[in-house]
């Protein structure tokens, strides 16, 4: 009986899905489950909206755009055979990477043995920029992030911070330049990711008395318990915080005087808004029919959507991932949602962080005290 | 300002009775169906979630919200009991066990896919915690579960060993045949059982979810947690399941507080507590000492 | 040597109830002891306490002049102590003949011996011989779940015979035995006496005990009754006080 | 296409072993430990760091990775051998979640959730590097033979009987003079070794390890697979392995389920197959149906 088993197994696999050739396939892997699903969502919905959006007015090279969406919950070995499906079954030229880091280091050694692009708009490890030559990556690293918080809390003159972090790929390289960059005193707090009871952390941190704290989570689902835990243990002093928590008006509901009472300052990417941002969001809101979240990141994914398509009419074929790495590597001041940037010899998009001030309904731009 | 021992025993405290009224139901169910229910963290989550449709999307006020979310909560784990637990009740205790464990996940998932990913907050007034004695820092939500913990486990007690029902579900509890052979109904018993504890447990996730916010995976963490506490006041003890839960609310407050033991590692305390008092008595703290031939 | 199993101010406590207390009574090799008492004497409990399956609190256990104090009960059997209990305890998912064969081959017990070439022939025919003694080769094949009561005391019988201590301790081995595999049970007993080996049996089948034991030994309430021949025990005014309690009457009335 | 599928076989051999050696402790022996995972995750990591830091090559993992494991196992079992049932159930489950959060923190030793990255390729005879799919599915197939070949013999072993016997009654099997401490002590301790080899071929063949690999998730995995295979049922754990691991994991992605719902999707498989056999065939359902 077992063998007649094994048999059936084998033949109901192979006779699955084969890929048609007439549009044009990109992978993308996204956290769908799990911590991150909140932005992984997010991101995908905003690429439904694209795709929609360019095949109503003409495709690329003529054929319509198709993105296969894999789920990668933040895990390296999930996403891993994520890529290995999209690599091998599908049979993609480009796979928009991964959100998390995990996700990205866990796809990146599949595409490059490849030679298949990977482009990530969000993950921000150093280990990233030499995971390899077909791995691009259209984000700030994370440690521009802890460096201009660390300049500001000392030229704002502050003796000690407390700094909690979330024990997670990207907080932690935040973490590192933080320390590297700030010579006063440091209180450190670490807290596993799903943690969602910081009253002792708090407590601990309120008898150090502080002159500021420093909220370094991975996913911004820890930011709204700890907000408010922290508003409920009383606490007054300057509020810095990572560029996670940006872009989610959703996360302020009724702390919103509380954040500026204490004037809250986070890094944030240079997200100047320009025409092409608010395009990306209105077709996000005629799609969705509701506003965007995490709008900073739905401005880099779209930039690094529309470098693949644009090295793609270069080359004029698709699958020519030799060519539309070399184009990606001559990008030079790309004019995006983003901002305008170039990519250099690592594939980094060499994006930089400011700092955004909360201003009672968001966090924006503000002139940096010299 | 506050003295932070005083504000430790006190997060203690509440930790500890959210706790015990998550472990009362395990170790209630442990005792009259024998197995560790592995889905009871996701009734907690039902609770917290009940709440959040009747009081946020229907508006309701926080007391009839509450009840009516206590009262879906014991219908549904009455419900569970019947299509899921009655028919393998005669089989070894590992089936129900699995049987649970896979209930746990479907759970999680339809909770995913009905309520989205993302965090969610009960209420959307915020409570203005007060100083109490000038020592610590409170809610009026944290006032109200130590209360309640006491209420309902003071309550339980007393219906246990007083009622003629409590005495009944005991015997079941102790030798479910010698019970049945005294005309002891096992169906009703395992109703009012799963029911009890099903109440506590959405009673303890109506707390959690305006203590700690709405998540999908919430469920988990509490359970596990709590099956570190029914273990180690010894499977089937109810008084058991009120010295764990509190032990280990102190000693995962008090370890951090005080730095023995850094944050990072604050999820892990509550298994080295557990490994710990195990080593001593492998039965659980009140757990009679295994005689070879008794147990 | 006179006394084969000694038993010395053996005493026990369970959380309060003396279940053995200040006991002492001997068995001769070669003998049939049966061990008689009310229900709840502490008859189990002794046969525990030789087996070291629990530790006596005070007191000491010779078998052929060596102490067997704080031995862990697996080295019991290996001396020549042997048991059966008085639920019968059979390996219910493995097939009579596994169950016979772990009890009589201990040389393959290591894992690494699973690369050895195995020669259990002698087990084999062991095994063989006593089902054919007990008539039931029949059974071999059969899982033990699958056995009947009469069958699973037979083939604990064989397996406590099998491990060839030289001393059976047999608890209760008549209870809710129909007569004809009594009759079995019996002559399976005597064979043992012949050839060469000491049991010590529980039994409440008065009858059936008087006619196979040597020699009886009483206790009641974990104490010691009287210790003799079986027509001299049965006359015992204690024993029977115990028994069937202070009922005078019907002693007159009674030829026991 | 096909290639694909060797990379799917490859992971599913990964657990076949684990299975295959959980089955052992847990289907053979009995012993109710939800903490397999953490063998499988120290043989993962210690390869991860020999490999890294040290520049142990494939095969001399293997042999470390077995060696670690089985000695933690050793400990491990000292310590909880005592406990029984739910005891020894929940405090297992406990160190696997200890063994998380140490993963996480101890970041000199593990990088923490920074993870492990650059693990060689396996090679084999110095410096044949088994790239790509194909060979790299043979080399684990090979491996996987052998120690299956020797989880086999334990099974018919009188060892493997002893086991039984002891899973069913253990103090029967004191009764006529066996070890019964040393018999599970061994039984953790192999057990462990499998894992810890099975670890070490998943760090190598993943190039990346992080602390994921101690998730509650791939502890129900373990249980899915021993559940579904049948405890003690030695084929019918590979088969489940290859079914679950190979087939089920990646179905919800082949019936382009809409993407939101791919991650509950395969739960949501993975809890009905769970509870649909505890009701129909609790002991598994590869086996014949009792008569």
């Amino acid at each position: 009986m077992k063998k007649l088993f094994f048999l059936a197994t084998a033949i109901f696999i192979s006779g699955c899905t084969a890929p048609n050739d007439e549009k044009i396939r990109l992978g993308a892997i996204l956290p769908l489950t799990g911590g991150m699903a909140e932005m992984g969502l997010e991101l995908q919905k905003s690429l439904i909206a694209e795709v929609e959006f360019l095949n109503k007015n003409g495709g690329i090279l003529e054929r319509d755009l198709e993105i296969i969406f894999e789920d990668g919950q933040c895990n390296p070995g999930v996403a891993t055979a994520a890529a290995q499906k999209l690599v091998r079954v599908e049979k993609v030229p480009v796979i928009l990477g991964g959100l998390c880091s995990p996700e990205t280091l866990g796809a990146a050694p599949i595409a490059e043995k490849n030679r298949v692009i990977l482009i990530t708009s969000v993950s921000g490890a150093e280990s990233i920029s030499d995971a390899g030559d077909f791995i691009f990556r259209n984000a700030p690293e994370g440690n521009t992030n802890g460096q201009i918080i660390a300049d500001h809390a000392s030229a704002l003159g502050l003796q000690k911070i407390a700094l909690v972090n979330e024990l997670s790929d990207f907080p932690l390289s935040v973490k590192k330049t933080f320390l590297e960059n700030y010579d006063g005193e440091i209180f450190e707090e670490n807290f596993a990711p799903g943690t969602m009871d910081f009253r002792t952390v708090i407590s601990k941190i309120e008898n150090e008395k502080p002159d500021a704290l420093f909220f370094n989570p991975q996913q911004n689902q820890s930011f709204k318990v700890f907000l408010k835990q922290l508003v409920e243990a009383q606490w007054s002093g300057q509020l810095f915080f990572n560029n996670t928590v940006v872009g989610n008006p959703a996360l302020y509901e009724e702390i919103e005087d509380f954040l500026q009472k204490n004037d809250a300052i986070a890094g944030s990417y240079d997200v100047v808004p320009n025409p092409q941002q608010t395009a990306v969001l209105e077709r996000f809101e005629t799609q969705w029919n509701r506003p965007a979240l995490f709008r900073h990141l739905l401005a880099n994914q779209h930039d690094s959507l529309h470098l693949i398509l644009a090295a793609m009419k270069k080359t004029g074929d698709e699958n020519d991932t030799e060519g539309i790495r070399d184009f990606l590597y001559g990008v030079e001041n790309f004019v995006g949602a983003s901002g305008t940037f170039s990519i250099d010899e690592n594939g980094d998009a060499g994006k930089s962080y400011s700092l955004v001030k909360f201003d009672g309904t968001e966090f924006r731009n503000f002139e940096r005290k010299k | 300002m506050n003295d932070l021992l005083a504000q430790l025993i006190w997060n203690g405290l509440v930790a500890g009775s959210l706790l015990a009224l998550v472990s009362l139901g395990l170790t209630l169910i442990y005792g009259i169906a024998g197995f560790v229910q592995f889905a009871h963290g996701e009734l907690v989550a039902l609770g917290a979630y009940g709440m959040l449709i009747f009081h946020k999307f229907l508006g309701w006020e926080i007391f009839p919200a509450g009840v009516a979310s206590v009262a879906c909560v014991i219908f549904f784990g009455i419900f569970l009991e019947k299509i899921l637990f009655r028919p393998v009740r005669k089989k070894n205790p590992l089936v129900p066990l699995v049987i649970s464990i896979g209930l746990s996940i479907l759970l999680q998932s339809l909770i995913l896919i009905f309520f989205g990913p993302q965090i969610q907050t009960i209420s959307d007034r915020h409570f203005e915690s007060f100083s109490v004695a000038g020592k610590f820092l409170a809610t009026p939500n944290q006032l109200c579960a130590v209360v309640a913990a006491v209420i309902l486990t003071a309550g339980l007690i007393f219906f246990l060993k007083k009622t003629r029902r409590g005495q009944s579900l005991r015997a079941v509890s102790d030798n479910r045949n010698l019970a049945q052979i005294f005309g002891v109904n096992i169906d009703s018993a395992m109703r009012w059982i799963f029911g009890v504890s099903a109440g506590l447990a959405a009673v303890a996730g109506i707390f959690l979810g305006f203590e700690r916010n709405l998540e999908p995976m919430m469920g988990v963490q509490i359970s596990i947690t709590a099956f570190a506490a029914v273990i180690l006041g010894s499977l089937g003890s109810v008084r058991g399941a009120i010295f764990g839960a509190l032990t280990i609310g102190f000693a995962e407050n008090l370890l951090v507080g005080f730095g023995v033991i850094p944050s990072g590692f604050s999820s892990a305390i509550p298994f080295l507590v557990l490994i710990g008092i195990l080593l001593v008595r492998p039965t659980g703290f009140f757990g009679k000492s295994s005689q070879f031939l008794r147990e | 040597m006179s006394d084969f199993l000694k038993i010395s101010r053996l005493r026990k406590k369970f959380d309060g109830v003396h279940a053995v207390e200040n006991l002492n009574f001997e068995v001769r090799k070669n003998s049939i002891t049966g061990l008689i008492g009310p229900n709840g004497a502490g008859k189990t409990t002794v046969f525990n306490l030789i087996t070291r399956f629990l530790k006596s609190d005070s007191g000491e256990i010779f078998f052929r002049g060596e102490t067997l104090k704080n031995l862990p009960p697996r080295k019991i059997v290996d001396l020549g102590i042997a048991r059966t209990f008085q639920q019968i305890r059979l390996w219910k998912n493995l097939t009579v003949r596994e169950n016979l064969l772990l009890a009589c081959s201990k040389k393959y017990d290591r894992w690494w011996d699973c690369f050895r070439r195995r020669n259990e022939a002698d087990a084999e025919r062991k095994i063989d011989e006593i089902l054919e003694k007990f008539g039931i080769t029949n059974l071999k094949k059969m899982h033990a779940s699958d056995l009947s009561y009469g069958q699973s005391k037979l083939v604990e019988l064989a397996r406590t015979i099998l491990t060839d201590a030289e001393i059976l301790l047999l608890d209760e081995p008549a209870a809710g035995i129909n007569p004809t595999l009594l009759k079995t049970i019996e002559k399976i007993i005597f064979d043992l006496k012949k050839s060469g080996k000491t049991l010590l049996v529980i039994e409440h089948n008065m009858p059936f005990l008087m006619k196979i034991s040597d020699e009886i030994v009483a206790i009641d309430g974990g104490k010691f009754l009287c210790q003799g021949a079986p027509a001299v025990v049965q006359k015992n005014p204690k024993l029977l006080a115990a028994y069937l309690g202070d009922a005078r009457e019907i002693l007159k009335s009674e030829k026991c | 296409m096909i290639e694909y599928f060797f990379s799917l076989a490859t992971i599913a051999l990964i657990w076949t072993i684990v299975a295959q050696s959980y089955n052992l402790s847990f289907g053979l022996a009995g012993l109710f430990n939800l903490g397999h995972v953490i063998f499988f995750g120290i043989g993962a990591y210690a390869a991860a760091i020999l490999n890294t830091r040290f520049g142990f090559n494939f095969l001399e993992n293997l042999g470390l990775a077995a060696l670690i494991s089985g000695t933690v196992a050793s400990g491990f079992g000292i310590l909880t051998l005592r406990l029984r049932g739910h005891y020894l159930a929940i405090a297992t489950l406990g160190a696997a979640m200890i063994a998380q959060v140490v993963a996480l923190n101890w970041l000199e030793l593990t990088r923490g959730p920074l993870g492990i990255r650059g693990i060689d390729e396996p090679q084999i005879f110095g410096e044949i590097f088994v790239g790509d799919t194909l060979p790299h599915f043979l080399l684990y197939f090979g491996i996987a033979a052998t120690l299956l070949f020797f989880l086999w013999k334990l099974f018919q072993s009188p060892w493997g009987r002893l086991l039984r016997a002891i899973r069913d009654d253990e103090l029967a099997a004191i009764a006529v003079g066996k070890n019964i401490f040393a018999a599970k002590l061994w039984a953790l301790v192999l057990s462990a070794a499998l894992a810890g080899v099975a670890g070490a071929m998943y760090a190598h063949y993943r190039v990346f390890l992080d602390p994921s690999i101690f998730a509650l998730s791939e502890i129900i995995l373990l249980i899915l697979i021993v559940v579904i295979g049948g405890r003690g049922n030695f084929w019918g754990n590979v088969a489940s392995a290859f079914l679950i691991v190979g087939v089920l994991s990646e179905l919800p992605r082949f019936l382009n389920f809409p993407e939101t719902l791919l991650g509950a999707a395969r739960n949501i498989v993975y809890a009905g197959l769970l509870i649909a056999t505890m009701f129909w065939r609790p002991r598994g359902i590869f086996c014949r149906r009792k008569k």
